[in-house]
């Protein structure tokens, strides 16, 4: 498979093939999913001790657990014996997951086992195995690497992935501004209880890279801008944004996304919103100013996107976590999470929580136009004829500079480029060629890399 | 109440189901928003999988109020809907899909112990929501409904609606249409 | 119409109207060819996806007289129909489908303004036609109609039928069986 | 039966049709086997493909007494049925599936036939039985029923259910939920 | 792929493959479907200026619409930029599709653009594209050859595709018979409003075959001719057909179908017909009439049948158009158009209309069964042993011979014949093989050409 | 395709992508289901002259039919012309089978035909053929080997295939336990009417190497137990069975099985059964006392498990035939007959056929159980890492010896171990290898042979 005739950085077009071909998407399969840090879920859905709750990693269900030590766990939800899918509830709490099939028993003690998910019971063990079955080796398959970044959970097959914070690198930076505590504290945010669930017929890279940063597709959503949600009351779905807000992508990494230019935190305007509901409006100025206080001297810095490959959030309105999952080359299952603080007052949390659910998701006035869009232009992709014309990323190609104010991001000083769309099919083009992770993260040379296409330094 | 009347409420109630379902097929939405009251709260909470315990705590459906649902709104949002529709610019409903809302089951709640001329009701009833728009795409939505009905002059008018679908997994690109 | 005259309509149309399913169901085609009239117009016409302003104008589906349509015919025609699937060499039906006939949300238009004994109904319906024939095809049409009835002796006979179905690319393989 | 009572009796058979299929639905599982006599029995013949001949001859549906069926039970099967389930370790059912049992075209057999005040009637109707379960298992199974209720005191049981659907390959991985 | 392996044209035999396999359905939409003439529609579909009406090519989606200078223009209804879907309605008016994604606007507006569907908006242009956009090469993608055929229009992907005369060859002359006036003008027919559109899971080979003059398969019909829909009343489906019916195909184009014997115009004989509806009785012995007078002097071609690769015509009994769009290996969605003398009084119109639809359709009593065959053989030849055993087509083999009344014509005497059958099998091949236009229009020597089995001639 | 790194005997795992991908089943449908016997019918399904059956081999269609000489046939139920499902009725009558589509007649009758499914009426054969049509090449495919084995019929495509007697082997006396009349008689059942067929999600090796003798899965069955369907009575869902149930496997030829060590018939131990039903406690210890009776000297041989690849069968509670159709890689079509002694009294037809529906197909209270577990187990294994992960059949792995009581057969003593599961796994590999028949059967040497894993003789 060649993978640099499917997507031409420098003159930034992809093949339609890698939206719709069987063959690719099963290479991804291998090549992303099987290596990649995935978003797997949040602690606040694991919250005692033997809570379990059960996600995806591409299309490979997972066990997300949490043991008797407090320890959070990332396991695959498939029995070692015969492939049974092992815990079939979405949710629950144990410390031993029994197979239905032949009750091979994996367990999650720390006082029973050494690993998380270790073969402990196999009826007849002694009698009908012998004592021979090398259980050791007969265990759940855990995630090679597992992190718990500020309540989020992500985690990795692959042993020899570059660390989570290496792997997200400046993208760090604004997903602490959707994770922490809007009065400036780390973390101190949680999920609201329930993940909506749905699958739609288009290719996974479609979300992937529309919420990377895709301004352009603004004009999709008059009708929602038309008939209203705006939380101040009024036209538009939104309150209206500070200024400075800019795409800015990271072209080692595959992240990027819309945010403000840093600057100072006392610099960083702060309009009131959701002024239709006084008590949040006062809720979310009170702790603007927290935030502000808090963190005075530092730089503020906020931003939503994409973390390459298939996770993508809002650091605001509405503030969520949005998971890709690949379910063939024409389907993904999207997984909705909300964010909230964890200690904001319960109708504080119903009002954002009543915004996000009519912006987001499948029944959300915004989110409903995209989802229908992805699905078309997947669909359209996949005709004969069709399939031999590739896409077009050229908006702002070439016009891209660092940005010495956010560590290893370019930008072009607007939102609206494709910048980042190339950014993040670089970074997927790479995975796919079969890059190791010396080479993924340039800690080696790579022959024939394609470098990301800058402005043109010009002559003084 | 006496039989008598239960019969003749039954069938009052069903016709206004019918004819419930009419106006939204027929896209004659705002009629349709006519029949839902201004306090109205309209939910359709999310199902999971759990084990038996579980379903017999009667916790399979997130109910709680500051649970996520597929719609959690008050009357104000259900005009915003057709307000959106009717921009001719919604995309996920332009060109309109094509509905029919098949409700059966109509079952009126303790009919017996309700007096002779009640004011509210509770409406327990099936449905079958399919929706066909584009070439070819489909997508049905079963499962059961709960309304609760007040008199309003010779009329009723629903101010509770929840409904219950049986899917996890939404296997629909999206909610667009109103059900 | 008086109230109590008005539920025993509606609980009397409800009876035809499953009746009639339940002939077609079971293969009583000659019996069920006896519910409609001789001056019968049966029309299912075809639909299209416009723009909103189409559907404003009331145009989605195809209804002028000269339109193609899905079924555009009369009694005889119908009559040919079950003579075609009784002579046991009709391949699309043979072996014969197996089809169910839900009929759901039966609404009889403007009821309060009938007389007490009305001669002529409009009676609208929601249906499911779920057809199954061979090892494991499968098809489902779904939508709704408007039936026009008229009072024959002690009983009722469709006059008028029209059909809507919510596809615009059939995806059925053939209309060999009835709706 | 004069009018008026033919009348109520609808009206009251369908109430007690969703009562039923509420019970199902909502996994009451003991009470839904109150509405059944210990005497029941309960069947659901097998279908098959043959030439139109043996469709008039009737023998479509393998209903002799020794012939396989999906179901050919009484009561205490059904109980044992509910008990399975109720051991939270049935894993066709645990986690349990989510059902929709769609109930229409409910008749009374021969109603004008009947006296006013029957003790035993024949309920025929069609039915859409939906089944969810994990995370996106789809199944639907439609037909038709023939129940036969017997009058108990100021209620009704069902002492015989001939369920025919329209499958003959069974297009569900297991029949483990109650129809 | 080895295309002599699976299609035998001496021995009249072809492998099942080539109706199930979906490496073989590929190569048919590169090799067939992008490059052949296919038929898109009416241009009474698009009567008025800036009136579109969408259609397809083999799997893909393409917008027909009129100019505003009046000139009809077939266009890949896949937005350029990332391949929306761009016009979601079937039919409609406009002269600007602006895409739902992005606001990619194409004119075809001849004021504004030199080429219809050129792409003139592109919001931002100046400011996020810094005007560096090629739009003149990311306008749609037009059909490479149009035509304009007494109403009928036809397209191709290929601007090295022969001439559509020269494509249609001999076989113009019966669809001429279908579409010019019954009172002998030349074009003068219309299609009705409504096109039927279904879903059969055959392979849409079946049907393009069948419809080419497979008079084997009448049998198939007893059920309708017992039930009886003939418009002159009695049993049977249409009215008697004149003498000299037999089924006539052109080898080296692919075409074929069953018509009648070239005569001159004064002998052929006009039975009465519609005998049921005395209107449309005397309407078309008027007509015909007519049609004898004017052309008199000159030859009465009459056919019908399959135009390569995929659009079926009937001249009469039902005067018909039906397009077999291909839509997976084993699957078939037809397109059913209505002819009719544009100005028919309406109540012949409408009788006519009444019959047509009866007869043909997914409710036509006559078109149900051939669905149902189709399909069942498609399925039937899906299985593991079935799969090795080829299609018979032997019936007539060796039995045909050039017909000089009808220019590139074969015939053999007979309707019953499996002659066209083989006809369209071997152009099949010809196209599959990956032969060029020269290659194909036989401008240049062939090596290994298949030649069409010819009876022997007789030694004098 | 390389077979060997696919299944793993001697180490007794297995891939999971035996599984799941399309690749290795459809050279499964080539090397295992064109080649192997398969079960097709019982005899008294076409008890008389003229009756037809059809049923499938594999994924084809097959037509079991009863010629005018009362010779039963199995038929390729697929026309030779242009590939239509022949007959479209699961049962009826006939000695003509005619073709809905072009009426090509095949006949089974003796009088008329040599070779039954000739092809015999062919419309037009003189006229239109010129009597050129060859055809008695053109009959219908029989299947190459047909046996009627106590009224079970069995069939293969391939004429070099083992005869049916050296296919099954030892495995023969097995299945006369279930086919032989319960008072010893030979042959003496019948089918009940009516075959259940469902679909379920699952590939089609998990039933079949489930019901090789899967004892280890009996946990998943405590639901069932629980609630009771013992025909005696209690809890349980089976009576008690004697001593001495075992595990044994023919690793030369794939088959495998639960039954009871070889005995004399006398010292056969027969507890009561079905005290539920009187009746049938009666007729069945009554039968007992038959069967010991005309045996005595012989010895008892009893058992139910799987004839490769794809038949499994119970000798007892229940007394039915199982066939596992593959219908693509994720799915099985599911036949089941239940059997029963033809000349028992109508009641004792009636009430074990209830018990046997309670226990068995789509609506068994026991089969429900293992239905889910198939597809749960095909599903989690189709996971871009889940796939990664072989399956375990270790259970007594290296503990088999050789059962001289029992032809061919190798044990370990118990019934709960994988060496079934190995043993079919082993021949899988075989036939999918390619190899003959010469090499299937032993008769000549094999190059890197795979021995079937045994217990290590003790050095004395
Ligand atoms: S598959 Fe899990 S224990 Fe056997
Ligand atoms: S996809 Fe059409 S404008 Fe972007
Ligand atoms: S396909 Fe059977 S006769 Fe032509
Ligand atoms: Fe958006
Ligand atoms: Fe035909
Ligand atoms: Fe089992």
């Amino acid at each position: 498979m060649d993978i640099r005739s499917l997507v031409d950085i420098a003159n930034g077009t992809a093949s339609r093939e890698i939206f719709v071909e069987d063959k690719i998407y099963r290479r991804e399969l291998e090549q992303i999913f099987a290596r990649s840090w995935l978003f797997v879920g949040h602690e606040s859905q694991v919250a005692n001790k033997d809570d379990f709750y059960v996600s995806r990693m591409g299309e490979d269900s997972v066990i997300l657990t949490r043991d008797r030590q407090d320890k959070i766990h990332v396991l695959l939800n498939s029995c070692r014996h015969r492939g049974m899918k092992l815990c079939r509830y979405d949710e629950g709490n144990t410390r031993l997951f029994s197979c239905p099939y032949h009750a091979w028993g994996y367990s999650t003690d720390g006082n029973l086992v050494e690993t998380p998910g270790e073969l402990v019971g196999v009826p007849g063990y002694e009698k009908y195995y012998h004592s021979e079955l090398q259980k050791k080796e007969w265990g759940l398959i855990k995630a090679a690497q597992m992190v718990n970044y500020k309540g989020t959970i992500w985690a990795t097959w692959d042993p020899n992935a570059a660390s989570f914070e290496d792997y997200l690198g400046g993208m760090r930076l604004w997903l602490d501004s959707a994770l922490d505590h809007r009065d400036g504290r780390e973390g101190g945010s949680t999920v609201l209880v329930g993940v909506q669930k749905w699958r739609t017929n288009c290719n996974w890279k479609f979300p992937a890279t529309n919420f990377i940063g895709d301004a352009a597709h603004a004009v999709s959503h008059v009708s929602v801008n038309l008939a209203g949600i705006n939380p101040s009351g009024g036209k538009g779905r939104r309150d209206q944004r500070a200024s400075g807000h800019a795409a800015f992508g990271w072209p080692d990494l595959g992240h990027g996304g819309l945010g403000f230019l840093p600057r100072s935190e006392e610099e960083f305007p702060r309009e009131p919103s959701f002024q239709r509901y006084p008590v949040v409006s006062e809720y979310l100025a009170e702790m603007a100013a927290k935030h502000k206080e808090r963190r005075k001297g530092g730089t503020h810095y906020q931003g939503k996107g994409t973390i390459f490959p298939n996770m993508s959030f809002h650091e605001d309105q509405p503030r969520t976590i949005i998971v890709h999952h690949p379910n063939g080359p024409t389907q993904t299952e999207f997984w909705r999470y909300y964010l909230i603080d964890s200690d904001a007052p319960e109708e504080v949390k119903d009002k954002l929580r009543h915004y996000y659910m009519t912006y987001s998701g499948p029944a959300g006035m915004t989110e409903q136009d995209d989802l229908e869009n992805w699905t078309s232009a997947t669909q359209a992709s996949l005709g004969g004829v069709a399939r031999n014309y590739p896409y077009n990323y050229q908006q702002g190609l070439g016009h891209s500079e660092v940005c010495d104010l956010l560590p290893g991001a370019v930008w072009c000083g607007e939102t609206v480029t494709e910048q980042n769309q190339l950014v993040w099919l670089k970074r997927w083009a790479e995975f796919m060629e079969g890059r190791n992770w010396d080479e993924l993260m340039r800690r080696v040379p790579i022959r024939n890399d394609v470098p990301f296409p800058m402005k043109a330094k010009e002559i003084a | 109440m006496k039989r008598e009347n239960a019969v003749a409420l039954r069938s009052e109630i069903a016709d206004f189901m019918s004819l419930e379902a009419e106006l939204v097929d027929t896209r004659r939405f705002e009629e349709w928003l006519g029949l839902f009251s201004e306090d109205l709260h309209y939910r359709m909470p999310m199902a999971r999988n759990l084990a038996h315990q579980g379903i017999r705590a009667g916790v399979e459906y997130l109910s709680e109020p500051l649970d996520v649902s597929w719609f959690d709104e008050g009357k104000e949002t259900l005009k915003t809907r057709v307000a959106q529709i009717r921009t001719g610019v919604h995309w996920a409903e332009e060109p309109l899909s094509r509905t029919a809302h098949l409700v059966t089951n109509i079952r009126i709640v303790d009919l017996d112990g309700l007096p002779d001329d009640p004011t509210e009701i509770q409406v327990n009833s099936k449905f079958l929501v399919y929706r066909n728009r584009n070439a070819d795409e489909e997508d049905t939505l079963i499962g059961r409904r709960e309304d609760h009905l007040r008199r309003v002059g010779g009329s009723w008018q629903i101010f509770r609606r929840t409904v219950y679908i049986c899917q996890t997994v939404l296997l629909a690109r999206n909610l667009s249409f109103l059900v």
